[in-house]
Parts: structure tokens; C-alpha cells; sequence
């Protein structure tokens, strides 16, 4: 009963806690992590999320979705950039500032099981906590790791040391590192080598929409298996306010339906998205 | 906060409401916790769930036919509120009488079924239907019937801003629900919201729930269009309180119908506002989309 | 701010409005900057006067007699607004054209007088006497009909929210401001705002401002008693702004009459919602209380 | 043409300046004092105000009142305690933090001219910063001022070193100073002596209602002049909402009118306030 939000529950209970910030700084010019220690220590799997907010004047009307980076006994951390406004406060949070955090939400990543082909990761920017978390707790020798960052500077150099491979869009200057120069999916085919390549692979992506986007297609082409995290608005992020739907294939009358992305995602199978229904109405000029 | 010294009412302890005891004057509103099945794997160190103390959860408004609701975004946050434009979705009348409704049962949760329809009759239809599957449950309270939402073109606005079909619609449930409670859920985007709820009442309703969502709109600066696809949404949160606070003055002192407040209710200090203007219960919107436990814990603190 | 490709206005250039030309489009809303005089005493390192780049002061509401206003406390700060009853203090009509219209016209303020009665023919008398005396002033524009004021009894509320007497009072006021503008502010206290928008425009106002104050209540939670001693004020301030686009959307697309928007402005972001729905001009209101130089600030921004 | 706001301007212009915290901590168990640092100097005259709000998040609706404590160079002082929001929120700035400034605003107490007769000054609480400031500008051999606190750990000692004389409403344990038990009133009569006594005074007051309506009364009752300075709620600060009125006589029909606190006052003559007409309905039980 999937759209009743009664999705298959991941293994650890959803826990809502008040923490308290233990650091919050750069990991690179655009990118932060921030260690929020909880009353208590959670399990999750990598791709589950948590919603946080502020409190005091700042607390937001809404709660953030973050996907959950790593954790350390109580320690959770996440990877942000500042955008907006909640993610702008969370930057200006000293050790010590209270957080709420509701955690973990959400379907992981698929876990490898002895059958999953080698898996290739495509992370583009704040894309790479669920990714950066799969690959620490299920590496295997042919999996393959890619992120994508804006430029030089804003990859997190200690969170994608080698095996990660590494691309970037903009190359300005003397390339210190030797990284790929071009988008994270051109790095992803330049590594897994032309389509008569035999190797089958399972992507798993996360990253902005048409990272995404291109990641499903280039699965579909090889007829690899694929996985995507979503990163769509949320209101609760635990299932009961139907603000964060993304349309997917359905065998039902219309062909399609509205899948909740909290519950039933944020990783859904690429396949099952209805790619052409995704995505808000562009923007314009004024009404 | 300090209780103060006027506050009598344990807000956890059952009262009576039309033909019906219920467990508790707390409850979540409809549309902000889901119908209610969301809260059993959430945990708190104070709670054991989100339930604790809560006196009904009316659930997701439910209509004849599934709906797929409007396209995203559906909501927009705005500093002490939101718009939302979620469209009605939900999984149509025959699925939640299926699959929800013994679910709730069994799980224990104190209920209250929000119905939607485009025309009166629908409403004594779902009405007789839901008491027919439902009258043997014990946790099922009764029917919320939303004359409301802004947000659906056939109906909506102004269905239930004429006191006629608002009458009528009570009407047409009333027969049907011999021993539960019903309420009737109104609109605030009317001039003057004492006639519904003189009307609600005549028709024989238990309650009058006031307010819903409070017609909004948000322009994208960058774009220059509105942010919500539809343009218009509903507005909802701490923002809308002051004036839900005056609807619900002016049915209690114009009307006398027992008036279920909501609009706004973020702590047990909102709470206590509306109990101070005559409610003889609450509901938490907005508030419990954003914390599982905000009306678990409004009821803990208003009963120290 | 980035400014949005779409912007293209300059809001302190002069524009035409009806019969007149208006020095800009920011505008100060009524009651919220007096009438029009304290600024000059007021400094700050980046502007030299509150007045800079003004399109219009909107004097505090004036009455035919002078009126004490309501008893204190008058306003109730809420966390993103602010619910006001003044009950429409003033000097009255005779003290005003005596006393404060010439000391605007010696000071270069630009302004537009809004007056208020309890009939309509009152319009036309003091819209007439106005004029005799101001002819001749350079800097008074025209005149801001405030149709809507929820706080006072006699009028107020039912006064501005039935089309036929908003019809009434323009058309009593139009005839003697020939090179003037004429201004009829909306209730927003109603279900639909297009048909006393239309009203006005039929009756041959140069545009509507859209809205006045909306109808909220505040609760003393210690004595459980409105903070207000009439209960009901009018509520203000950013809260309202998604209030105040949506009726401001539903007039442009269903009149089209020139709209000038106000409600919850606050920043030249705030200001550039309306503009982009297509507003001819905004007004800036409790947002004017907190700074002086609010509206002049929020001006200079909209122009870089 | 006092109702229509132009109320006779006192000498300084002023000023809406954005300011930095330079200090800010407690100089009493209930009471703190807030230095802020402007990007100019102001002047003031004892008895002004400044409307001051935070920023950020933090922003208030309305700015404060707060009477001007003291000037040096471009900081600007305040004296205050911690009884809602915006104090609360104020308690918490840190040296650094931003702070609107709106000031001078309000007309001051006057200023001793030669025939102006000795002073009895009466400061209760939060009320001491417009006297403190008269004081320390103006103070002439035969002034007198009192200072009332609500206990002895509420007393701002330095504020108020000899020859201010200090009363406290609650005496608990064994008093290590010399100060009076009782109200501020009750030490102001014994300063002074009798009725018979026959050395007029100028009655200088500001704190709570109490203090001041037993300040009117006891100059009333010994033909003395009296100003005080009212708390009034205030909107703007500058004399555009009217949100701040209190009732006065008025030669003119009804007999009273309204007067614009923060623009006509907030320092009054206490024999033109309408004390029956003043303060607020009176609390009871719910609606
Ligand atoms: C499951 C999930 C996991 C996420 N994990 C991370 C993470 O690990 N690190 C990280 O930095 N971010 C992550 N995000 C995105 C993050 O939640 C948003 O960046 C954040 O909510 C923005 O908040 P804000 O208040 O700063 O921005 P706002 O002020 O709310 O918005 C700023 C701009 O971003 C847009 N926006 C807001 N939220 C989203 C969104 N979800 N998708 C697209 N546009 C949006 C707004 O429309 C606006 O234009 C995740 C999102 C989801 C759904
Ligand atoms: C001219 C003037 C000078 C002042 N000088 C000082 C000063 O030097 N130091 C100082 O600490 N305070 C002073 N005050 C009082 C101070 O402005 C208030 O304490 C402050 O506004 C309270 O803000 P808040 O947000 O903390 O309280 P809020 O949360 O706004 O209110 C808390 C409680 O106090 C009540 N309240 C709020 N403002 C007032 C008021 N003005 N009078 C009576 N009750 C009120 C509210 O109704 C509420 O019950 C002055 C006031 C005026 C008008
Ligand atoms: C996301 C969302 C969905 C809602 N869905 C419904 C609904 O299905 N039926 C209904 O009667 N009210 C619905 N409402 C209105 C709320 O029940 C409530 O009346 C309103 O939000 C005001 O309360 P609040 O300020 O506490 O949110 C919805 C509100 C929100 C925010
Ligand atoms: C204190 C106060 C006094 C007001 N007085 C008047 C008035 O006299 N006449 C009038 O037409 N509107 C009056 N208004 C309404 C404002 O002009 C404006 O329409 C409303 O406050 C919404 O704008 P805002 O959100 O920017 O304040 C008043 C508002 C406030 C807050
Ligand atoms: S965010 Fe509320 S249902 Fe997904
Ligand atoms: S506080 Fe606004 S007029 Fe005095």
C-alpha cells in the first residue's frame, strides 16, 4: 500500500531528537559539514535523509532534508552548501547551537548482494553524502566512484581520495590535481569505456536534476540496472503531507501516478520515473 | 509556560461531543498527518509515539474517486507560514475504507474521517457507506466534512461559502452518523463566517471546525510568476492565527455551535487561545507536518 | 537584492495615473506615516531625508469631525505582523486643510489625503472642499477613499464590502477632483475583492489600493481575554502579504483597473511581487512604522 | 499643533543609525546594561528614548523604547531588564552584534533653570536611566534621589552610589548596606520631611505606574510641580501610528484628549495627565 505512505520501513525506527552542534565548518570553498551530536546514537542506511531545523527566531517553518553523510557513536554528519535561507542559518550555527533532527527517513541505497554487478556511483556536488556512504560501508574492488564538483576548489579533497575519481566543470588555471575536466557523467563513460564494454553495472547516482537525468539515461542505453536519490521540496519528510511527489510509471489506468519521495524515496529505480512529467514548470517572464 | 490561573480543562480526558465521548480535545488537523499511520515508527526521548494524549487524528481528506492531486511545487514556506497546493490527493473513498480504516482500528488510533465531494448528496452517500463498515469500530469518532479546500477547482471556494449548500451538505451526512460525531469544517475566506456555521448547526451538526487555509498567493521574484503552478494556494500556520482566533470569536459569540479551533496552533500558548475564546477542542496543521510530536507535546504541556 | 531581468520600471520616475502625473511608484501606505510631517527631522548616513525617491505620502486617514480614536493598548505585536486599532485618531477635516495640507504643499511633500466618512455624499462634500483649497498645491495629488476600515462602528466593516456603496462613494467624490487622482482602497475582509474593484472602476476611480487591514483577533493568554479592548483589530504587516497578492492577482486578472498593492511590505523583494502581478504602484505600511526610511531605502534599492 | 505631531523639536536631530554591541552584561541580578557603538556621535537631553531592534531572524515588528542612560563619543548606553521577547532576545547579543538605533526621540525632562526649585528625584527599576542621566548633567547641592529596587541584589550599586539614596521593597537577611525598606514613595517622604516642611520641589519620577501615580499624588497633595516620564507601548517612537497615546486634560470640550506619547512625551506634567482615564482594562478571566 505505497501510496497509503505505509512504504517497507527501513530496519532502524525514526528517531526525533534534539542536538547540539559539535562543528560545523568548510570541507571547500562551497561545501560544509556539519557534526550534530544526538541524545543518542542511530543506525541508517546510506541514502536515508534527516529533516533539521533551527530553533530560537531562526527555526523554520519547515524542517530541511539532508541526506545523512556518516555517524560516529551519537555524531551525525551532513554535507551542505549554503543556498537559501534555512541552509544559509545552518552556516552561521556555532558549536554548542541547538539542531532538530528527525532521523533517519526514507529508502536507501540498495545494499550489494552477492548477484549486484559492479556498481558506478555518479555524485555531483551536495549530491555525495549517500554516495560518499555507500562506498565507505560497501566498497567492493570493481566498484567505481565518480564526483563531479564545480571546480577545484569546491571539491572536498578528504571525503573523494583515490579510488574516487574526480571531475570537475570549470578548470581554471594550473590543474594542481589531476582530475577530469568535464561533466561527472562524461567522467563516468570515459571510466567504464564504449558501449561494447561487457561489464554490467549498477548506477547509483545523486546530484542535481540533470545529472540525474543523464545518469538514467545512460543506464538505459547499456540496459543497466539504476538508482537515483531525489532531491525534491519537502514539507514533513516522514510521509503525510504528499508535498514532495514525483510522477512514476504505474501499470494502473493513467500510466502514471504520484509516488510520495519521503517514503517511497528519495531513491527510487530510474526506470520507474516518469522522466517527461518531472521537474517543475520552467520559469519565464513575469505573469 | 506558566499555566494560567483561568485554565481548568485536562485536555486528555474524554469529553462529550454530540453523541459521542471522546478521548481528548487535542487533535491533528486533516491533511497534516497523513490518515494517521505515520507516527507508529516514530520514537522521541520524552513520547513513546506522537499519539500520546492526542484526542483524534482526522485523517487526509478522502474522496469519492482517488485523486493524483496538483503538480509540484506544492508548497511554499514563508516566514511564519506556508502555502500548499497539495490538490487533494489521496487514495479515493473505497481504498481508505480497505485499507486505512481497519488499520487505524487496529493500530488504536482515535480517528475522525474528513470527506470531500463536488456535490451534497455525496456527502450522505460516503456518509451511510462509512457507517455502514465503520459502526462496529471503536476508535473511529466520526466525519469532518471539508465545505473548504481553495484548492479544487470543482468545488472549493465557492461550495462552501453559501450557507445553503453548507446546510445541505450537513444534511445530507447528518441521518447517517447516529452516534458519532459531526463536524462541520469551514471556510474563512468569506466576509462574515457566522452564517455558515449558524447554517452548519440548523443542519444539525455536532461542530463547527474553523478555519481552514486562507486563500494566498507567492510570486517568484526571479521569475516574476507565481510560485504555485495554480497561482492561488492556501495559506496555513502561525501567520493565519490571529485570524482563525477571529473567526472563532465570532461563531462562538454570534452562533453558540461547539467550535473545534484551528489555524495557526504551533504551541500549547496557541492552544490556550483558543480554549480561552470558548473552543472545546483544537487541531495542529502546519505545526505537525513539521514535528511528529508538536501535538503530543502541546497536550503533555497543557496538562501539567 | 539581484535585481530580475524582468524589472525594467524605474520607481522614481514620474508616471502618469488617471489625470495626474505621479512623482514614483513607492509609495507610503495610510496611518502608518502620519500625516506626512515627521520625517523631516529624521537623518541617516545613507539618506538625507525619508522623503527621498517617495513616490506619494498617503496621509493617515482624516474624518469630517476630529475623532480621539479608540482606548489604549492599540496595537499587539505578533511574531511577522501586527494587529492595529486606532480606531481612526485624527484632527479632523477642518484642522487638516488648515493646519497640515499647507505645511505638505511649504515642505514638498508629495501627497494624496485619505479621507473617510460614514455615507457616501460625505465623500462628495469633502472631495469638493478639498479641492477648493488645494487646487492650486503643487504637491497634493489626488485623493485615497478608504472604504475599508474594520475598527470603527459606524461603517467600517459592512460599509466597504458591498460593491453597490463603494460604487456610491466614488462616484460622490469623482466629480470634483477633474485633475486629481481618485483612489478607492478595498477591503480585503471579503470572499471575492473583483466585484468592488470592478464597482469602483465603473464608478470612474483612476485605481484601487488593495488592501487594507485584515480582520484578527489576539488572545492575553494570562487573563484569557482579547488584548484588544473592541477584541478585533486589523492585522498588518508581512503576515498578510500572500493575502494581499492574491487579491491584488484576482483584480488584475479579473478587472483590470489600475491596482496600486499594498499589504506586507516590507523590502524592495516584497515590493517587486506586486509589480510583477502589475501593480502601477505599492505602498509601504507597518513596515514604515519600524523604519523611516523604509520606503525611501526600499526605492533606492528598486532603482540600482 | 501638538496633536498633529510637530511637538516643539528638542535641539538634536534624529538620527536612524545601525550600531554594533560593544558591551553588554548585567549590573544587577535583574538588570543589564547594553552599550552600543555608533558610526556617529548623538546628543541627547535626559529623558529621550531610542527605539531600538535587532536584526536577522531576530528582527522585531517594532523596535523598543528604551530611555538614552548615557552618551561617550559614539557609544550610546541603556539600562535594562529581561521581561519579554525583544529584552529577552537583547539579553542574548553578543559584542559584534548588529543593533538598529533610532534616536534621540521624545521630549526630555527639563533642564533646572535659576528659579527652578530643588529636584526630589523618583527612579524605580528600569525607570532609573532618564533620571540617572538628569542627574549626573544637571545635579545641584539640594537635589535629591531616590532609587527604588525590588530587593538588594536587584540594586545597579554603581548607578547608584551615595548621594543617591536606595530603597527596596523586600529586605531579606541581614542588610549588608545602609538602605531603606519600603517603597521608593515611603523614602521620598522621609527625605523630605512633613507637609509642614516648607522647601518646595520639582518631583522628577519614572518606573511603574504605581510609583508614578503615588509621585503625582504626593506633589499634587503638597502643591508641587511634577513631571513624569510613562512607559507607554509604542509602535513607531516617532509619531506616525498613534499607538502610543495617553489621556490628557484639555481645555477643549470633552475635557481631555489624546497626546502622542513618544512625540508630546514621553515626559509629562503630571498634573495634565488624566490619571482616571489612564492604564488598561483590567485583567480578568477568560472571554
Ligand atoms: C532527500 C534529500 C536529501 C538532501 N540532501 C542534501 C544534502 O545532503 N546536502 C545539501 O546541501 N542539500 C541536500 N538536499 C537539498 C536541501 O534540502 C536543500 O538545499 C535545502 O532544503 C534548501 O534549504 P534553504 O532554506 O537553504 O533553501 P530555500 O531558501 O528553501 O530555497 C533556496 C532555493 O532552493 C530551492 N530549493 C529548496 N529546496 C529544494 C530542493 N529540495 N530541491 C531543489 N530546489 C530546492 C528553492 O526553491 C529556492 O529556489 C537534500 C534534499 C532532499 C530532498
Ligand atoms: C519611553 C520609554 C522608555 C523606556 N525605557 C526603558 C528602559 O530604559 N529600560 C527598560 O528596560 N525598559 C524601558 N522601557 C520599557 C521597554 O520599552 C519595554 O520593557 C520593552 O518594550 C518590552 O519589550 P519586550 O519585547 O521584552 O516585551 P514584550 O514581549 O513586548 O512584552 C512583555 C510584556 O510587557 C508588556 N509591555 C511591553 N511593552 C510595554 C510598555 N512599554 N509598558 C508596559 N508594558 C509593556 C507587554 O504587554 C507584555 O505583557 C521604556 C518604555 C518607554 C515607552
Ligand atoms: C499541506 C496541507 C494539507 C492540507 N490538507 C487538508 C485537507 O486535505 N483537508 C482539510 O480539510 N484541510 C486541509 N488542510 C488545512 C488544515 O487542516 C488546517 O485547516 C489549516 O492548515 C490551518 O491550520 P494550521 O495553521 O495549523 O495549519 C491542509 C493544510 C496543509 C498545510
Ligand atoms: C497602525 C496602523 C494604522 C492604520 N491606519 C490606516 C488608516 O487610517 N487608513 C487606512 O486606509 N489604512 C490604515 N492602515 C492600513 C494600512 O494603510 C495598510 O493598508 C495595511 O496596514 C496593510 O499594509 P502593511 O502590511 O504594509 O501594513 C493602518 C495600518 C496600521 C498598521
Ligand atoms: S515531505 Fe511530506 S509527504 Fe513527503
Ligand atoms: S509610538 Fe507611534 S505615534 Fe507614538
Amino acid at each position: 500500500m505505497g501510496p497509503l505512505g505505509a512504504a517497507p520501513r527501513p530496519p532502524a525506527a525514526t528517531w526525533d531528537l534534539a542536538g547540539r552542534v559539535v562543528a560545523n565548518g568548510p570541507v571547500s570553498q562551497g561545501l560544509r559539514v556539519l557534526d550534530v551530536e544526538l541524545p543518542r546514537a542511530i543506525d541508517f542506511l546510506p541514502g536515508q535523509f534527516a529533516m533539521l531545523n533551527l530553533t530560537g527566531p531562526a527555526r523554520l517553518v519547515f524542517r530541511r532534508p539532508f541526506s545523512i553523510l556518516a555517524t560516529a557513536g551519537r555524531t551525525i554528519s551532513f554535507l551542505y552548501r549554503a543556498i537559501g535561507r534555512g541552509t544559509s542559518l545552518m552556516a552561521g550555527l556555532a558549536p554548542g547551537a541547538a539542531v532538530e533532527c528527525l532521523a533517519p527517513l526514507g529508502q536507501p541505497f540498495p545494499a550489494p548482494a552477492a548477484a549486484t554487478p559492479p556498481v558506478l556511483i555518479l555524485a555531483g556536488g551536495v549530491g555525495l553524502p549517500p554516495l560518499y556512504a555507500w562506498f565507505a560501508r560497501y566498497r567492493r574492488p570493481a566498484d567505481l566512484a565518480c564526483f563531479g564538483g564545480r571546480d577545484l576548489d569546491d571539491v572536498p579533497w578528504d571525503l573523494v581520495p583515490p579510488p574516487w575519481q574526480v571531475s570537475v566543470d570549470r578548470l581554471d588555471g594550473a590543474a594542481a590535481r589531476s582530475v577530469f575536466h568535464g561533466l561527472v557523467t562524461e567522467l563516468a563513460l570515459a571510466c567504464v569505456g564504449e558501449p561494447g564494454d561487457a561489464t554490467p553495472r549498477l548506477v547509483l547516482a545523486c546530484g542535481p536534476t540533470p545529472l540525474l537525468r543523464a545518469a538514467a539515461r545512460l543506464a538505459r542505453e547499456r540496459g543497466w540496472p539504476c538508482r537515483v536519490s531525489l532531491e525534491e521540496h519537502m514539507g514533513c519528510g516522514y510521509g503525510v503531507c504528499k508535498g514532495c511527489v514525483v510522477p512514476v510509471r504505474d501499470p494502473g489506468p493513467p500510466g502514471w501516478r504520484h509516488a510520495t519521495s519521503c517514503t517511497e524515496g528519495p531513491v527510487f529505480d530510474a526506470a520507474l520515473i516518469d522522466w517527461d512529467r518531472f521537474g517543475h514548470a520552467a520559469a519565464g517572464g513575469p505573469a | 509556560m506558566n499555566r494560567p490561573g483561568w485554565w481548568r480543562l485536562d485536555p486528555c480526558a474524554p469529553f462529550a461531543l454530540g453523541p459521542r465521548t471522546l478521548p481528548g480535545r487535542i487533535w491533528t488537523a486533516s491533511g497534516c498527518f497523513g490518515y494517521g499511520l505515520h507516527g507508529h515508527d516514530i520514537a522521541a526521548p520524552d513520547l513513546a509515539t506522537p499519539y500520546e494524549g492526542i484526542g483524534a487524528v482526522v485523517t487526509k481528506t478522502v474522496t469519492p474517486q482517488p485523486r493524483p492531486g496538483n503538480p509540484m511545487p506544492r508548497l511554499v514556506e514563508l516566514p511564519f507560514g506556508a502555502i500548499n497546493s497539495i490538490g487533494l490527493e489521496n487514495v479515493g473513498f473505497a481504498a481508505f475504507l480497505r485499507d486505512v480504516l481497519p488499520e487505524l482500528e487496529a493500530r488504536g488510533v482515535p480517528n475522525v474521517v474528513s470527506l470531500a465531494a463536488t456535490r451534497p448528496a455525496e456527502f450522505g452517500t460516503m456518509a451511510a457507506r462509512l457507517y455502514e463498515v465503520g459502526r462496529g469500530l471503536r476508535h473511529w469518532h466520526g466525519v469532518e466534512l471539508n465545505l473548504s479546500c481553495p484548492n479544487v477547482a470543482e468545488g472549493g471556494h465557492d461550495f462552501g461559502s453559501d450557507p445553503a449548500t453548507v446546510a445541505a451538505c450537513v444534511a445530507a451526512a447528518r441521518p447517517h452518523l447516529p452516534d458519532r460525531i459531526l463536524v462541520a469544517k469551514l471556510t474563512p475566506n468569506v466576509a462574515q463566517i457566522a452564517p455558515l456555521a449558524a447554517a452548519a448547526a440548523q443542519a444539525g451538526c455536532d461542530a463547527v471546525a474553523a478555519i481552514n487555509t486562507v486563500v494566498g498567493l507567492d510570486v517568484d521574484t526571479a521569475s516574476g510568476r507565481p510560485v504555485l503552478p495554480r497561482r492561488f494556494g492556501g495559506y496555513s500556520g502561525l501567520a493565519i492565527q490571529p485570524i482563525a482566533l477571529a473567526k472563532v470569536d465570532e461563531i462562538v459569540r454570534e452562533v453558540g455551535v461547539p467550535v473545534v479551533g484551528v489555524g495557526g496552533i504551533v504551541d500549547a500558548r496557541d492552544a490556550l487561545k483558543f480554549f480561552a475564546l470558548g473552543c472545546v477542542a483544537v487541531q495542529v496543521g502546519t505545526a505537525q507536518m513539521r514535528d511528529p510530536f508538536a501535538a503530543a507535546r502541546l497536550a503533555a504541556e497543557l496538562r501539567r
